[in-house]
């Protein structure tokens, strides 16, 4: 069924009895060309675009709760692609373009909204690292613009200009990075997958690989065993607990990241803002809330909440960059479990293990890589071979020595 | 002696002092410090007639005062010794151990109450995450205060000295006055 | 969080610095020949359990003891704390 | 004016206030919501999506319509819930969310679109043309949306935050949690008692059985005075606990000063973090509704909440006195509100139970069936109560609904564990797995009688107290009258028409069919495609109703349906008390260097350098432009003498026979083999063997060193020592300390450094012979100062570094400028420096940013082959051995051109892109000394492209420059001066 303005009037005149399930509840079969393990927005995008790109069948999405349920159900809404490193930014602008054309692509309105993000300049030493991540932005293809302390007042007068303890010196503008309605992609994609025929399982829980002579056979999970061509493990937060079972320890800790939104507010804040001297980044839904985090609460968890100090540090940092937020209300506060990897950067990639591959690490920045990642993954597993923007997310990279270290913290996941 | 004028860690030539309620808050530019660490092996020293305190103990003396800063590791307090070569006086008495001049690391903040502990109590309890009932006299700890490092050392029933690290004087020497104010 | 330090007894956990697996206190033997590989296993590989974990934290804003920290990351329950050099010392002598 | 006798409000006291600019008069005690009742005011709010007219519902924090704007200006406080704003004299209040008038929103036009605003219909449009969702769709959607407005301006109040510790936290200062108070305040332990309301007493406040034969609030007032008047018990009333983190950490803000007109400077809340060893959870219960047709309109509100108005705050739930009163409930509670009323003059004419048992307990008209409709857009006035099929139309001024009561066990499942539905209560209690300590009482487990309350509160606290091993003796507790109210499950009317679940965002029943019509089934699903239980409110009053239609629906029971857990915190925190009270110029403490004074003095420019403010430049007369201040600072240094405060540099105090060792493992280049009295520069690696510290290392004597850090990571640096020293080799016998603050040191650059030193060391012989270049020494100063000498360099000329202790800097500065002022003496600062470490290519923070390489930065020999050192086998894999990126120096090919740092740097004639990119500037400058601007930065091969010319290309400024690849070192690449 195609989603349209004049369905939905139709619907209306119609006392909404035409809408259709947005997606079926499959039995699984007993074996699928591929498998894909965890219906995050990760999984059910490589999922979309196996079978819509790339023209796969007999796909399978595992999905141990409700679809949607991981990272993707809990993040801040951000898409960017404002990174330094050549391993990096390329992959993201892609994510960055097929950001750009996802509801055409989906038939769902996702609400990708191109508002902007602002990184705040503070001292004459970060102008000039953010100088050359611009120029990096630049040169693959992304947009960047380096803004003057005036044009920042313009933009957004409400940061505290005055009387801050640390002075804002301008900011490093993405005017087509913005947001996105998190819930809204994973449903566009497990909608659009579902259409073209991928079974998408709730409740099924991999508790299991079958790997025979170096091959995987197939996962074993909480309904039974399912043969498979290919895995492909896509479940960011418990990458490391998925991947042991095939015996292989990862570059990988689990950390809790948390996430804050006020009470509704009339719009006051137009894009993305985030502090450069504190940890404190913010942007307001379209539902009125301001939505806004900071750093990982730094410990070793897979318990998905998160404790006081990291939310008085959030608060002390939203306090000092727009003092006119003060008097709005926390309305809620969640926390999600980040796969932290060694270098802050993600793997997709093959493993020791033959037809199983591994799509994680993605630290905080998840979400923004949902489509990209999923292109990347599903052209990995469709045809071997490492998509052109993801080729340095290798597994060996650690061993070797290649390192994608945007924050230049070296091997201290918490760090990143 | 030198003719050099040295100013307090406030950047003055007197040393802080404010009142306000029951409590007085009075900076110790006297105080002279150097820490003391044993050597592997080494039984801890007595100073000048001050053995050296247990765990998250404060020890008085007759000549120098002591507190526990870490395992095997201690701070030596000699109050208006502040110009002295007080390293050099320690050192002397301990010569196996590692002796560090420590006087001018640390900024003094004595907090006096006119009226029991309470008012002490009122002021720690907003500015560190310590349970008090377990702060009795002749505790030192160190902990930390608005995103700084202090050492806090319960020297009597109504005097608490909070130490911070020097160049944070003005921020620490805030954190305090501003306090006491919002206790009204 | 409260940390049970074996000597100062509950700290609140925003004394501390977390810096993670206990198993960086087993630094590997540069002459070894298989150096290279055991040490890219000692600072990339994790088992990164969900449940117990022994960690490393440093009391920074207290007495500068590091910690083993034997913690549960699905609980945060935390089990046992121990001064982190006097182990090392016992493993030394164990070693 | 509907104002009842009795009640706990002091009908003596009036306050005046206004709302919506009309003046009216409440009573001391009275809450925004009860006050305007007790005027006869009903309509108070609009909702969020279809604007709809909306009354007070509740007598408590889960208010989802009764929100308003309270005062005014910079103190303007959106969606504050009048239910539990404490009136005070002078307070102003505006209702929010309308276009117009409060009665006549245009926004309700809404209402009636609202077929087309069905649940998740925007994520079926807005899609087409694309362009169009930004500057179209979009911008409609956010103004339409939120609630209240922010004012724009800064929070002008003052907050703080504080600890507390304690042996028992009870949370709720209702019957369950006065007994458990009570009896650990008397078993001497240490209590804390908060509650969100500004009375204790809870229910017993709104209920009008006895205790002990005498009305409840008496008791309460006899316990209040026993428990103030116990040392150990802290009494925190106005104090929300909205949060339960590890360990028995809790999270609470009390609200100091919000219930009087704002006093300028005095606290306006505080955030106390509560470190509980055990707690008690006595929070209550929550009334739930149950949705019918029409069940929005301004004038339905909960029975508890109606009973609780008239009761305690003595307000009739209605316009006009005369106007009658309907109670629609599933159980005996409702009832209880009839006949309360009644005792209270008001007209209730009927109770509408759909219970076929339904029992009498007044003399009310009592039928049996159900409400189905109602009318009055404004304001109730008529419901439509249907029996056996039989409907007829009633005159209603108000009607009170119940369908029972949700236990609130939010702060119980804030470590996600998850609720258990029991089917006696028809209500979910707490599951297992309670954060550690807390045992929950009183209705919030189900305990709702007051009887049961009590003695489960006593028992919590008993039970709480025995787990410490502390023995409390059970404490009499008074006998109460009240009974269990017998309910029935009956969730919802279901006839034609929207029938409200979820008030606030408007979710009805529809909403929810339509939800599963669309596969929308797990309760996730559901609020999230509904946006259920989302709003202000947290769904306090709708998630359970929710599921149970929900639960009709799939023919599941409801707890398979699933149930909900809750996330912190309990209601909404103020941002501005979460921040803390230092902000601003104290958002985090600065650090002064010892000579900030007499750099200020000096007219110097003060600049953020991480937590330290350092000397940037000084301005002298005549200088409009700050390159003119840092020329003649760098040329000073390079023809005369200069003095820069360097105190900033972590110092690291050394000591121990294996000292030497140990900074053997810790450097990646020797240092065991340093003599005494000499100084050594020192890499240091991550043991992932990447650059991340240098510094200099000086032997004061054979197990003394002091190790210096750069000024971003002294405490990285110690950090890592420490675990080196405890964790790696703690057979090494060797001990570390700070000393960073104890000594000021200062920076004496230039040829004529050595003679201006001269003139302040208490004989001390300077000769290159006895005192050589990288040398170190203890000696005396200005009469007997004891001093430490450095004969070190970072800007390429003859310089020492001259410490002493902290408090003589300043003095020290005074006089070597002073008494070097025939030598040209200057001050220079960061600026100058920066000039100086690039003229002569020394890295610093911009090149050793731990992306970097001892390689890269051509200190790869430093790397020693002889020992194992931290980072040493790894700084040997593949991709760094094989990085050939190198640190060299750029000119600009036209010396009128500036080079910029962040510029990329590509071959010329190569297109320009991600792949083709050579390398990057790392820091430029002006250098007064080349007479151009220089830069030093990364390129590929860079140590093999001497004199090529490369292009540096800065897009984003629009700017490219060509540069030609020199040596970095522009000054005295030999190295003789530093030497002489």
């Amino acid at each position: 069924m195609r989603y349209s303005g004049f369905r939905v009037i139709k619907e209306a005149l119609l006392g909404q009895k035409g809408w259709r399930p947005l997606w079926r509840d499959p039995e699984p079969q007993p074996r699928y060309d591929y498998v894909i393990v965890g219906g995050g927005g990760h999984g059910l995008a490589t999922a979309y675009y196996l079978a819509k790109t790339f023209q796969k069948s007999r796909i399978a999405v595992l999905e141990k709760g409700w679809l949607g349920s991981g990272n993707i159900g809990r993040n801040t809404t951000i898409i960017r692609s404002n990174y330094l490193l050549p391993g990096n930014e390329p992959f993201y602008e892609f994510s960055m373009k097929l950001w750009e054309n996802l509801e055409q692509e989906t038939n769902f309105n996702s609400m990708v909204s191109q508002r902007g993000i602002i990184n705040l300049i503070h001292t004459d030493a970060q102008r000039d690292a953010y100088r050359r991540r611009g120029n990096a932005m630049l040169f693959a293809g992304a947009d960047a613009q380096l803004l003057s302390p005036n044009e920042l007042r313009e933009m957004v007068p409400f940061l505290n200009y005055d009387n801050a303890r640390f002075p804002i010196k301008g900011g490093l503008l993405q005017r087509r990075a913005g947001t996105a309605r998190h819930d809204g992609v994973a449903w566009g994609y497990a909608r659009g997958a579902d259409m073209r025929g991928v079974d998408i399982i709730q409740n099924c829980e991999v508790t299991g690989m079958r790997i025979e002579g170096g091959k995987v056979l197939g996962v074993e999970t909480s309904r039974g065993y399912i043969a498979a061509g290919k895995v492909g493990v896509a479940v960011a937060g418990s990458s490391s607990r998925v991947m042991s079972m095939a015996g292989m320890r990862l570059p990988i800790e689990s950390h809790v990241l948390q996430a804050f939104v006020s009470e509704g507010l009339k719009p006051v804040i137009p894009g993305v803002i985030t502090f450069g001297a504190g940890h404190f980044y913010v942007s307001q839904s379209d539902k009125g809330g301001l939505v806004f985090g900071g750093d990982i609460d730094g410990y070793n968890s897979y318990a998905q909440r998160g404790n006081l100090p990291v939310v008085e540090d959030v608060l002390e940092g939203g306090m000092a960059l727009m003092p006119m937020i003060g008097r709005a209300r926390l309305l809620r506060s969640w926390g999600g479990v980040m796969d932290m990897s060694m270098d802050g950067s993600p793997i997709i990639d093959r493993t020791s293990v033959d037809g199983l591959y591994f799509n994680g690490g993605w630290c905080y920045g998840g979400f923004k890589a949902t489509p990209a990642s999923g292109f990347a993954f599903a052209h990995l597993l469709a045809t071997d071979r490492p998509h052109e923007t993801a080729t340095a997310y290798r597994l060996d990279r650690f061993a070797r020595g290649y390192l994608i270290d945007e924050k230049g913290v070296g091997a201290q996941p918490n760090l990143h | 002696m030198t003719d050099l004028m040295a100013i307090t860690a406030l950047g003055a030539v007197a040393p802080y002092e404010f009142q306000i309620g029951g409590l007085v808050i009075r900076e110790n530019t006297e105080l002279a410090l150097a820490s003391l660490s044993l050597g592997r092996g080494q039984g801890a020293p007595t100073i000048l007639g001050t053995s050296m305190p247990d765990v998250g103990q404060w020890q008085a003396g007759p000549e120098v005062s002591a507190f526990w800063t870490a395992p095997n590791q201690w701070f030596i307090e000699g109050q208006g010794r502040a110009h002295e070569d007080f390293a050099a006086i320690v050192k002397a008495a301990a010569p196996d151990c590692a002796v560090t001049e420590q006087t001018d690391g640390w900024v003094a903040f004595d907090v006096y109450s006119n009226d029991g502990f309470k008012p002490l109590e009122g002021l720690l309890e907003k500015l560190v995450n310590i349970d008090l009932d377990g702060f009795e006299v002749g505790t030192a700890l160190r902990t930390g205060l608005h995103h700084m490092s202090v050492y806090l050392i319960r020297r009597s029933d109504t005097h608490v000295t909070i130490m911070g690290m020097r160049t944070f004087a003005a921020a620490l020497c805030h954190a305090l006055e501003s306090t006491a104010v919002r206790l009204r | 969080m409260l940390i049970p330090h074996p000597l100062l007894g509950l700290r609140d956990a925003q004394e501390f610095t977390y810096l993670g697996d206990a198993s960086l206190l087993n630094r590997p033997d540069a002459s070894s020949p298989d150096a290279a590989v055991a040490f890219y296993d000692y600072v990339y590989l994790r088992d990164n359990p969900a449940g117990v974990h022994r960690e490393l934290w440093f009391h920074e804003q207290g007495d500068r003891s590091w910690l083993i920290v034997t913690r549960n990351t699905l609980t945060h329950e935390i089990l046992n704390a121990e001064l982190a050099f006097k182990s090392a010392v016992k493993s030394e002598v164990l070693a | 004016m509907t104002r009842l006798t009795g009640g706990v409000i002091d009908h003596e006291t009036a306050l005046r206030f206004t709302f919506n600019g009309k003046t009216y008069s409440g009573r001391k005690g009275d809450t925004l919501a009860s006050a305007l009742l007790a005027n006869g005011v009903q309509l108070v709010g609009r909702s969020f999506k279809y604007h709809r007219p909306r009354g007070v519902l509740s007598a408590g924090s889960e208010e989802p319509n009764a929100l308003v704007t309270l005062r005014g200006g910079a103190r303007e406080e959106p969606n504050t819930r009048a239910t539990v704003t404490e009136l005070f004299d002078g307070l102003v209040a505006r209702s929010q969310n309308h276009v117009g008038p409060l009665h006549r929103d245009v926004m309700a036009v809404n209402d009636l679109l609202s077929p087309l605003f069905a649940s998740g219909f925007y994520y079926k449009t807005f899609m087409w043309p694309r362009a169009f969702w930004e500057k179209l769709y979009e911008p409609l959607i956010r103004h339409a949306a939120g609630l209240g407005r922010l004012s724009g301006e800064a929070d002008p109040d003052a907050y703080d935050k504080g600890f507390l510790h304690c042996d028992l936290l009870v949370i709720g200062g209702g019957a369950a949690g006065l007994a458990a108070a009570l009896a650990a305040g008397r078993a001497g332990v240490k209590v804390i008692l908060a509650d969100e309301d500004f009375q204790f007493g809870g229910r017993l406040l709104a209920e009008t059985h006895q205790l002990d034969g005498m009305p409840a609030t008496s008791w309460v007032t006899a316990v209040m005075a026993e428990l103030s008047g116990l040392e150990n018990v802290r009494l925190m009333p106005r104090t929300t606990v909205f949060g339960a983190y590890d360990h028995g950490i809790y999270g609470a803000v009390e609200r100091v000063s919000d219930h009087v007109s704002a006093a300028d400077g005095e606290v306006r809340q505080t955030l106390w973090r509560i470190t509980a060893k055990r707690s008690v959870l006595a929070a209550g219960a929550t009334e739930r509704h149950i949705p019918f047709p029409n069940n929005d309109r301004p004038g339905i509100m909960l029975a508890g909440a109606m009973r609780a108005y008239a009761n305690r705050w003595a307000a009739s739930p209605t316009r006009h006195p005369s106007d009658p009163v309907i109670i629609f409930t599933n159980n005996d509670d409702g009832h209880r509100t009839a006949t309360d009323l009644l005792a209270k003059g008001v007209p209730v004419t009927a109770v509408v139970d759909p219970r076929d048992d339904a029992p009498t307990f007044g003399a009310y008209e009592l039928i049996t069936g159900v409400v189905d409709d109602t009318k009055g857009r404004l304001g109730l006035t008529s419901v439509r109560v249907t029996q056996n099929g039989q409907s007829r139309w009633m005159p209603c001024g108000a009607l009170g609904v119940s369908g029972g009561w949700n236990p609130n066990v939010h702060l119980s499942s804030h470590h996600r564990s998850k609720p258990v539905w029991d089917e006696a209560l028809l209500a979910f209690v707490p599951g297992k797995d309670l954060p550690n300590g807390m045992i929950v009482a009183g209705a919030a487990v189900g305990q709702g009688t007051t009887a049961k309350a009590l003695r489960s509160g006593m028992e919590a606290a008993v039970s709480s107290l025995a787990a410490l091993g502390i023995s409390a003796e059970r404490i009499d507790l008074p006998d109460a009258d009240d009974t269990a109210a017998a309910q029935t499950a009956f969730w919802h009317v279901s006839r034609k028409g929207r029938a409200w679940v979820d008030f606030q965002n408007d979710v009805t029943v529809k909403d929810i069919v339509l939800a599963h019509q669309e596969n929308m089934r797990p309760v996730e699903h559901l609020k999230r495609w509904t946006t259920l239980g989302m709003a202000t409110d947290q769904g306090k009053t709708s998630n359970i109703s929710a599921l149970a239609v929900m639960a009709e629906l799939t023919g599941k029971s409801l707890p398979e349906t699933g149930t909900t857990i809750f996330r912190p915190p309990y209601t909404g925190v103020t941002l501005s008390v979460l921040g803390g009270g230092d902000t601003g110029k104290h958002f985090r403490p600065t650090r002064y260097t010892p000579t900030h004074q007499w750099s200020a003095s000096q007219g110097a420019t003060f600049v953020e350098v991480g937590a330290w403010l350092r000397a940037q430049y000084f301005v002298q007369p005549g200088e409009t432009h700050w390159r003119q201040s840092v020329d003649r600072e760098v040329l000073a240094v390079r023809r005369g003498v200069g003095l820069c405060d360097v105190t900033t540099l972590g110092k690291i105090d050394v000591q121990g026979p294996d000292a030497a060792e140990f900074l053997n493992r810790i450097y990646c280049n020797m240092m065991g083999t340093l003599a005494v009295g000499r100084v050594r520069y020192g890499l240091m690696l991550r043991e992932d063997g990447h650059a991340y510290d240098d510094g200099t290392c000086a032997r004061l004597s054979e197990n003394h060193f002091v190790v210096t850090t750069t000024t971003a990571n002294a405490a990285l640096v110690y950090r890592n020592m420490e675990f080196a020293r405890q964790c790696l080799w703690p057979d090494l016998n060797v001990s570390l300390i700070s000393t960073t603050d104890a000594w000021a040191q200062i920076a004496v650059a230039g040829p004529n450094s050595r003679t201006l030193l001269s003139r302040v060391v208490d004989g001390f012989d300077l000769s290159n012979e006895v005192f050589p270049f990288m040398a170190c020494a203890e000696l005396t100063v200005c009469g007997g100062l004891r001093a430490r000498l450095f004969r070190i360099s970072f800007s390429g000329e003859l310089a020492y570094e001259i410490a002493v202790p902290a408090r003589y800097g300043n003095a020290l500065m005074e006089r070597l400028a002073q008494v070097g002022a025939d030598l040209g003496a200057t001050p220079y600062g960061t600026e100058a420096l920066g000039v100086m470490r690039i003229e002569k290519g020394h890295a610093a923070g911009s090149e050793l940013n731990g992306q970097t390489t001892a390689q890269m930065l051509s200190l790869g020999r430093m790397v020693s082959e002889k020992k194992d050192s931290i980072g040493a086998v790894m700084s040997r894999r593949e991709g760094l051995a094989q990085d050939k990126r190198r640190l060299v120096g750029f000119r600009p090919v036209d010396k009128s051109e500036a080079i910029v740092a962040g510029s990329h740097l590509f071959t010329q004639g190569e297109t320009r892109n991600t792949t083709t990119d050579q390398g990057w500037i790392t820091s430029a400058a002006y250098s007064p000394h080349v007479g151009s601007s220089i830069a030093i930065g990364f390129l590929e091969e860079g140590d093999a492209r001497m004199g090529e010319v490369v292009i540096a290309a800065n897009p984003l400024e629009g700017r490219e420059v060509r540069v030609e690849v020199v040596s970095p070192h522009f000054v005295d690449p030999e190295g003789g001066r530093l030497r002489d």
